[in-house]
C-alpha cells in the first residue's frame, strides 16, 4: 500500500516545483505549464486523499480540475496568442502595463 | 359613502397621473377634457358626498373611515384614513367648486401658453392634494397634504420656470413655507408625545375631555407650532411675504392656489385643531392679534400697489388675517365663512384680473389701464362684483362673513375692542384699495398705449362663464347665513356648531367674561361707515380730483414709500435674515467650515492619506505577475506559518 | 508495486524539475508531458483508472498538444533573461523553501510516516464515477460543459485576427 | 514458492506474449507495404515488386536492409534530441496500444488460462484512446523539431487534423459502449457472441453491432483514416503541397520508424474496429480442441485483413483532401454525425432498459 504521506508529499514537491517555475520562469508559455504542473499537484492530492479515505468524490474533483483546465489552457493560450500578435513579446516581465 | 369619498379623491390623481404621463402626446382637447373632467367628478362626488352626509343618519358626528394602514412605526400609527363632518363637507365643496371652474377657465387662459399638459397636471395633482388635507384623519396624512399643495404651489408658481423671476419666486415660497411647516411639523410631533397619537378623533376626543386649565402649557406650544404652519401656509406676519412673489405664476393658479385653497389651509389648520386651542387661549389670542396685524398691514401696503395683481395678492394677505381674526377669538365657523366667501370673490377678483391680463397682453400696472369697462363688459361687471362683495357692501356675500367676524372680534368668546376697531378700520381700507383698483382699471380715461388700445377685447366664453358663475356664487354665498340683525338666524354658524361648539364652550371658561359691545347692530353699522368712507375717497381721489394721490404721496412721500416697499419688509428679511445667513455661509460654513475643514482634513486629508498610502503600496503593484506570484507565496506562506505556530 | 511508485514519483519530480529548468518552453512542454504521464501511472496505482486514462486523454493529449501547437505557431524560442521583479528574484527562493518546509511538516504532522489506512479496494471505474457524476454532481456537470462553450467562444474570439 | 511460481509464470507468460505480439506485428507491418504496393500497383495496372523473391515476397526484407544500411541525415539547424525523440516516440506509441488489443479467445495450457491478449484493462477501450492521443506529439514534433518550414506546417496540420478527428473518433466509440456497457475490449467482443434475435427470433445475422451502429461505425472509420493519416486524409505527409509533410526532413532508421508507426496504427484501428463493430474473434468454431482455440484468431485476422485491404483500396482509388476542406468535413459533418449517433443512441438504450 502506498503511504499516504508519501503520495502528499511528491504532490507538494510538483506543487513548489510548480510554484518555483511561476516565480521564476518569464517565458509566459512555461509560466502557464508551471500552472497546470500545481494544478496536477492538487490532482494528485485528490486522488491520494480519495483513496486513503475509500470516497469517490475525490476523483470527481479531479476530473472537474481537469475539465477547467482544458477551458484554462483553451481561453490562456488565445490570450497569448492574441498578446503575442499585439505586443510581439512572450516575456512575462513586459507584460506589465497593469499597474498605476 | 367611503366609496364616494375615495372616488372624489381619486379622479385628479388619476388625471394628474394621465396627463403627466401621456400628456406630452396628447392634443390640448384631450388634457383639458382628462383635466377638467377629474376636476368635475371630483365636484360632483364632492357634492354627491355633502348630500349623501347630510342625509345620513348619524349626521352630525363625523364620518371616519380607514382604508389601509399607512405608516405603523412602533406606537405610532397612521391609516389612510378620511374624516368627514360639517366642517369637511364645507372645504370639500368650496374646493372643488371653485377647482373646476378655475380649471375650465384655464382651458381659455393657457391656451396659448405652452405646457398645456403640465399645467393641468400640476392643476389635477393640487386638487388632490387640497382634498387630502381637507379630509385627512390625522396630522400625517394631513400633512402629506400639506406638503403635496406646497409642492404644486412651488410648481405652479415656477411654471415659467425660465423666467428667473417666476423660478426664484418659486424657491421663496418653497423656503418661507418651509419654516411654517417645521412648525406644523414639530407641533404634531409634540402631539403625538403627548398623546400617543395622531388620530383626530381619538386625540380631540381626549383633549376635550381635559378639565379646563390642564396641560394649558403644552396646549398653547402645539397651539403656537400649528400655527407657525398655518402662518408660513396662510401668508401672515411675519411669513407673509412669499405670497405677493408668488403672482408669478399663471393667474389661474394664483385664483385657484393663492387665493381660494392653498393659502386658506392655515385657517383650516387652525379650525379643525380647534379642540387643541380651546385649552391654549393664550395661543388663540396670538392667531388673532398676528391676524388683526396681518390684516391691517397688508391693506395699507395694497393702498399703494399699482400692480393689479399685486394690489390682489395683499387683498388676500388681508382677507386672511379677517379669518384668522376670527378663529383667534373662537368664532371659527365665521372664520370658515368667510373662508368660503372670499374663495368664491377672491378667486373671482383674480380671474377677472387674469382676463384683463390677457387682454392686455400680459400688463398689470394699473396705471396703465383705464376705461376699459366699455370694452370688457363681462370682465367688468364680475369685477365689479366682486369688489362690492370684499368690500362688504350689504347683500353680497363678503358682508356676510366679514360682519361674522367682525361681530366676532367684539363678542366673540376672546373677542377684544380693539380687534374690533382695528378690524373694522381695515374694512375701510379694503373698500378704498378695492374701488381704487376698479376706479384705475377699468374707468376714467383709458391710459393704454395705442398698440394694446386695439388689442383689447373681451376674453372668450371659456374665461367669461366661469367668471360669470363665480360672480353669481359671490352674490349668493353670503345669504346661507344672513345675521341676526337682518332677521336671519346666523344658519352657517348652527350649521358648524357640532363642530366647533365644545371648543367654544370650553374657550368660554377660560373667557367667562367677554366684552359686552354695543350690540351687534352698531357694529354693523360701524363696519359699513367705514367701508363707505372708503368708497367715497377712492371715488374722490381716483375718479374726480386724480391729481390729489400724487400730491398726497408727494406731502406724506415717507409714508407713501414706506407703503410702496411694503414696509421695506423684503429688504428687512434680506439684511436680518438672508444677507447674514448668506455671509456666514460663504465665510464661516464654506470658507471654514467647508474647505478648511471639510475639504481640507477630511476630504483632500483623507485622499491624502490615502494618496500617500497608494504611493507606497503602488510599489506593490508592478504589474508584474511574477511578483504578484511571489506575494501571494509569502501570503500562503505566512498563514502556513500561522497555523503551524505551536500553540 | 511501491517501487513503481517511487520510481515514477522520482521521474515525475525530475520532469517537473525538467519543466522549470528548460530554457526552451517545447523542453518545458514534453517534460510536462512525461509528470502528466508519471502520475498517470500513479493514479492506476491509486486505482484511480479511469482518471488515469483521462489524464492522459485530456491532459497529455489535447491540452499539452495544444500547448505544443501554440508554442510552434509562435515559434517560443528561448526565453530572454529579465529580472523586472525584485521580489521574486530575492525573496523567491527563501519563500518558496519555506513554503516546502512548512507544507511537508503540516503532511507529516498529519500524516505520520507509514501510516497508510489500507481503505480496501476503491471501485473507481467508469461505471461508478458516472454513477456519481451523474447523480450527485449533475449540476456541476452541466455547469461545466457551459463553462467549456464559453472557453470555446473566449478563444475563437480572442484568437480572431480583427481585433 | 507458489507465489513465485504464480507471479513469475505470469511475468514469463505475459512477456512471451509481448514477444510474439511484436514480432507478429513487426512481420505484419512489413508485409502489409508489400501488400500495399502490390495492390496499389494492381489497382494502377501495375505489377508491383516481383523481383525480389516470389512475388517479391522479400521485398520488405530488402527494404528493411536499405533502410539501415541508409546514411542517417540530420538538418544543421535541427533539434537534435527531438528530431530522433520523436520517430522513436511513435513508434513506441504505435506499438504500446497493440498491448490491450484481445486476438482471439484463451486456451488453457495445463491448467493455466491463456489468452490471447497481453492484458485486459477494463478500460481498454480508453486506453487505447489514450495512447493514440499521445500519437499526435511524434508528428507534430517532427516537423517541429526539423527546422524546416514544410515538416513545420505538416506537424502544424497534422496536430489540428489529429485533436480535430480524435473527438469524432471518441463520440463514435461511445455507442458501442452504451450498448455493451463496458469499456474492456474483450466484454465487447465478448458481448457480441451469437446471433441475433428478433422476438426471439433466431435471424443467423452475427450479434455484432455493426448492425445496430451502422452511423457510428462510418463515423468511426473516417474518423480512423484521418487520426492515422491515411490517404485521403494525409495532408500532414501531402507531398504535392509540403514535399513529404513532417518526415520530409527524415531519412534512414527514423523515416522507417514513422512508416512502421503508421502502419502499426492502421492495424491497431483495424484492430478495434473489428473488435468494436464487427464482433472480433467471433465466427464459425469447429474441430478439434485446438482448432476450436485458434480458430478465432482465425477469424480476427480475416476481419483485420479486410479492414487494411480496404486501407490501401482507398489509397488507390480517393485523391486528397483539401485541408479546409478536411477541416470542414471533420467539425461540420462527422462531429455532429457522432453527437447524432450517440444521442439516437442513448435514447434507444434508454427506451428498451425501461421497458
Amino acid at each position: 500500500m502506498i503511504p499516504i504521506a508519501h503520495v502528499l508529499a511528491l504532490s507538494v514537491a510538483l506543487f513548489v516545483i510548480g510554484a518555483a517555475g511561476f516565480v521564476f520562469r518569464k517565458n509566459i508559455i512555461t509560466v502557464f505549464m508551471c500552472i497546470e504542473l500545481m494544478l496536477n499537484a492538487v490532482n494528485l492530492a485528490f486522488i491520494g486523499f480519495s483513496r486513503y479515505l475509500g470516497n469517490l468524490d475525490g476523483h470527481l474533483f479531479v476530473f472537474f480540475v481537469i475539465v477547467v483546465a482544458a477551458a484554462e489552457a483553451s481561453v490562456g493560450l488565445a490570450i497569448i496568442i492574441a498578446l503575442n500578435r499585439n505586443r510581439d513579446s512572450l516575456n512575462i516581465d513586459d507584460l506589465d502595463s497593469m499597474k498605476m | 359613502m367611503e366609496t364616494l369619498l375615495i372616488l372624489m379623491l381619486l379622479p385628479p390623481l388619476a388625471g394628474a397621473a394621465v396627463n403627466g404621463v401621456l400628456g406630452r402626446r396628447l392634443p390640448q382637447a384631450a388634457i383639458s377634457l382628462i383635466g377638467c373632467g377629474a376636476a368635475g367628478f371630483s365636484m360632483l362626488f364632492a357634492l354627491l358626498c355633502a348630500w349623501t352626509y347630510s342625509i345620513s343618519a348619524a349626521q352630525p358626528a363625523p364620518f371616519i373611515h380607514s382604508y389601509f394602514t399607512w405608516i405603523e412605526a412602533g406606537s405610532l400609527r397612521a391609516d389612510y384614513a378620511l374624516y368627514y363632518d360639517r366642517l369637511t363637507l364645507v372645504m370639500t365643496v368650496t374646493v372643488t367648486v371653485v377647482a373646476f371652474l378655475i380649471h375650465l377657465y384655464s382651458r381659455g387662459y393657457m391656451q396659448h401658453e405652452g405646457g398645456y399638459y403640465r399645467f393641468f397636471t400640476y392643476l389635477n395633482l393640487f386638487l388632490f392634494m387640497m382634498l387630502t388635507l381637507v379630509t385627512a384623519a390625522n396630522y400625517p396624512l394631513m400633512f402629506v397634504g400639506w406638503e403635496g399643495v406646497g409642492l404644486c404651489s412651488y410648481l405652479l408658481i415656477g411654471f415659467y420656470f425660465r423666467r428667473p423671476a417666476a423660478a426664484d419666486a418659486g424657491k421663496k415660497a418653497f423656503i418661507v413655507t418651509r419654516i411654517g411647516d417645521a412648525g406644523f411639523a414639530v407641533g404634531v410631533a409634540l402631539l403625538f408625545w403627548t398623546f400617543g397619537s395622531l388620530n383626530f378623533q381619538e386625540t380631540f376626543g381626549r383633549i376635550i375631555a381635559l378639565p379646563a386649565g390642564e396641560m394649558q402649557g403644552t396646549m398653547t406650544a402645539v397651539g403656537l407650532l400649528l400655527f407657525l404652519g398655518a402662518v408660513g401656509k396662510s401668508a401672515q406676519i411675519p411669513l407673509y411675504v412669499w405670497l405677493p412673489d408668488a403672482m408669478e405664476g399663471p393667474t389661474p393658479v394664483s385664483a385657484l392656489i393663492h387665493a381660494a385653497t392653498m393659502v386658506t389651509a392655515g385657517v383650516y389648520l387652525v379650525a379643525r385643531s380647534s379642540p387643541i386651542y380651546s385649552h391654549a387661549p393664550q395661543a388663540l389670542q396670538v392667531v388673532a392679534v398676528i391676524g388683526c396685524v396681518t390684516a391691517f398691514f397688508a391693506a395699507t401696503i395694497a393702498l399703494t400697489q399699482n400692480d393689479l395683481k399685486r394690489m390682489l395678492a395683499y387683498s388676500t394677505i388681508s382677507q386672511l388675517g379677517y379669518m384668522f381674526i376670527g378663529c383667534g377669538v373662537g368664532a371659527f365657523a365665521a372664520g370658515i365663512f368667510h373662508l368660503m366667501t372670499h374663495a368664491c370673490f377672491k378667486s373671482l377678483l383674480f380671474l377677472a384680473a387674469g382676463s384683463v391680463m390677457h387682454a392686455l397682453d400680459g400688463e398689470l400696472d394699473m396705471r396703465k389701464m383705464g376705461g376699459l369697462r366699455r370694452k370688457m363688459k363681462t370682465t367688468f361687471l364680475t369685477f365689479f362684483i366682486a369688489t362690492l362683495a370684499i368690500s362688504g357692501v350689504p347683500g353680497l356675500s363678503g358682508f356676510f362673513s366679514k360682519d361674522e367676524i367682525l361681530a366676532g372680534a367684539y363678542e366673540g368668546p376672546l373677542g377684544q375692542p380693539w380687534l374690533y376697531w382695528l378690524g373694522a378700520f381695515t374694512a375701510g381700507l379694503t373698500a378704498l384699495y378695492m374701488f381704487r383698483g376698479l376706479f384705475l382699471t377699468f374707468f376714467g380715461k383709458s391710459r393704454l398705449t395705442p398698440d394694446l388700445e386695439h388689442h383689447v377685447h373681451e376674453s372668450g366664453s371659456k374665461m367669461t362663464v366661469p367668471l360669470l358663475v363665480l360672480a353669481l356664487f359671490s352674490i349668493v354665498a353670503g345669504d346661507v347665513s344672513w345675521p341676526k340683525a337682518f332677521g336671519g338666524s346666523e344658519s352657517f354658524d348652527r350649521y358648524l356648531e357640532p363642530v366647533f361648539k365644545p371648543s367654544e364652550d370650553s374657550l368660554r371658561a377660560f373667557a367667562p367674561s367677554a366684552a359686552h359691545g354695543p350690540g351687534s347692530d352698531a357694529l354693523m353699522i360701524f363696519a359699513l361707515l367705514f367701508a363707505g368712507l372708503g368708497i367715497l375717497v377712492a371715488y374722490w381721489f381716483y375718479l374726480r380730483s386724480t391729481r390729489l394721490p400724487a400730491l398726497l404721496a408727494e406731502r406724506f412721500s415717507l409714508l407713501y414709500n414706506t407703503l410702496l416697499h411694503k414696509y421695506y419688509v423684503d429688504e428687512f428679511y434680506d439684511w436680518l435674515i438672508v444677507r447674514p445667513l448668506r455671509v456666514g455661509s460663504e465665510k464661516l460654513l464654506w470658507q471654514e467650515c467647508d474647505v478648511g475643514a471639510i475639504d481640507g482634513v477630511m476630504v483632500n486629508g483623507t485622499a491624502k492619506l490615502v494618496d500617500d498610502a497608494g504611493g507606497f503600496l503602488r510599489r506593490i503593484q508592478s504589474g508584474n505577475i511574477r511578483s504578484y506570484a511571489s506575494w501571494v507565496l509569502l501570503g500562503a506562506t505566512v498563514w502556513l506559518a500561522y497555523v503551524l505556530w505551536p500553540r | 508495486m511501491l517501487i513503481l511508485f517511487y520510481v515514477c514519483a522520482v521521474l515525475a519530480v525530475l520532469a517537473a524539475l525538467s519543466v522549470v529548468a528548460q530554457r526552451t518552453p517545447i523542453y518545458s512542454a514534453l517534460s510536462l508531458i512525461v509528470v502528466l504521464c508519471a502520475l498517470a501511472v500513479v493514479y492506476l496505482l491509486l486505482d484511480a483508472e479511469f482518471i488515469a486514462v483521462i489524464q492522459v486523454i485530456v491532459y497529455a493529449g489535447a491540452i499539452m498538444v495544444l500547448f505544443v501547437y501554440v508554442i510552434m505557431l509562435l515559434n517560443a524560442g528561448r526565453e530572454e533573461p529579465s529580472q523586472r521583479s525584485r521580489m521574486a528574484r530575492w525573496l523567491g527562493a527563501p519563500l518558496l523553501a519555506a513554503f516546502l518546509v512548512e507544507i511537508l511538516i503540516a503532511v507529516w504532522n498529519q500524516f505520520p510516516a507509514g501510516n497508510s489506512r489500507p481503505a480496501g479496494v476503491l471501485n473507481a471505474g467508469p461505471a461508478a464515477i458516472g454513477h456519481l457524476l451523474f447523480r450527485n454532481y449533475v449540476l456541476p456537470f452541466e455547469a461545466t460543459s457551459i463553462l467549456i462553450l464559453v472557453a470555446i467562444m473566449g478563444a475563437v474570439v480572442l484568437a480572431k485576427r480583427e481585433f | 514458492m507458489a507465489t513465485f511460481s504464480d507471479t513469475g509464470l505470469l511475468l514469463l507468460i505475459t512477456l512471451i506474449k509481448i514477444a510474439v505480439v511484436v514480432s507478429v506485428m513487426l512481420t505484419s507491418i512489413a508485409y502489409l507495404t508489400w501488400l500495399e504496393r502490390k495492390v496499389v500497383a494492381r489497382i494502377q495496372s501495375r505489377w508491383g515488386p516481383c523481383r525480389v523473391g516470389l512475388y517479391g515476397l522479400l521485398q520488405p526484407l530488402a527494404d528493411g536492409i536499405k533502410f539501415i544500411l541508409k546514411e542517417d541525415i540530420v538538418p544543421v539547424e535541427a533539434d537534435a534530441f527531438l528530431y530522433w525523440f520523436a520517430p522513436f516516440v511513435g513508434f513506441i506509441l504505435a506499438f504500446l496500444s497493440i498491448a490491450v488489443i484481445p486476438f482471439g479467445e484463451s486456451i488453457s495450457i495445463h491448467g493455466h488460462t491463456i489468452s490471447f491478449q497481453i492484458t485486459d484493462l477494463n478500460v481498454g477501450l480508453l486506453f487505447i484512446f489514450a495512447v493514440t492521443s499521445l500519437g499526435v506529439y511524434s508528428i507534430a514534433l517532427a516537423g517541429w523539431s526539423s527546422n524546416s518550414k514544410y515538416p513545420l506546417l505538416g506537424g502544424l496540420r497534422s496536430s489540428a487534423q489529429m485533436i480535430s478527428y480524435e473527438l469524432s473518433l471518441g463520440l463514435a466509440v461511445v455507442g458501442v459502449v452504451m450498448i455493451t456497457g463496458t469499456l474492456s475490449l474483450r466484454g465487447i467482443v465478448d458481448s457480441q457472441a451469437g446471433f441475433w434475435h428478433i422476438r426471439g427470433l433466431n435471424t443467423f445475422i452475427p450479434h455484432w453491432n455493426i448492425f445496430v451502429q451502422p452511423l457510428g461505425f462510418l463515423v468511426y472509420f473516417t474518423a480512423a483514416i484521418a487520426e492515422t493519416n491515411r490517404v485521403p486524409f494525409d495532408l500532414p505527409e501531402g507531398e504535392t503541397e509540403l514535399v513529404g509533410g513532417f518526415h520530409t526532413e527524415y531519412s534512414s532508421m527514423k523515416f522507417a520508424m514513422f512508416f512502421m508507426a503508421e502502419y502499426a496504427n492502421m492495424i491497431t484501428v483495424s484492430c478495434l474496429a473489428t473488435i468494436l463493430f464487427f464482433g472480433g474473434w467471433h465466427g464459425p468454431t469447429f474441430g478439434p480442441y485446438l482448432l476450436r482455440a485458434l480458430l478465432p484468431s482465425f477469424w480476427f485476422c480475416l476481419k483485420l485483413f479486410c479492414f487494411l485491404f480496404f486501407y490501401i483500396w482507398m489509397r488507390g482509388t480517393l485523391p486528397r483532401f483539401r485541408y479546409d476542406q478536411l477541416m470542414a468535413f471533420g467539425w461540420k459533418f462527422l462531429f455532429p454525425a457522432g453527437i447524432l449517433n450517440v444521442l439516437a443512441t442513448s435514447l434507444v438504450v434508454a427506451w428498451t432498459s425501461s421497458s
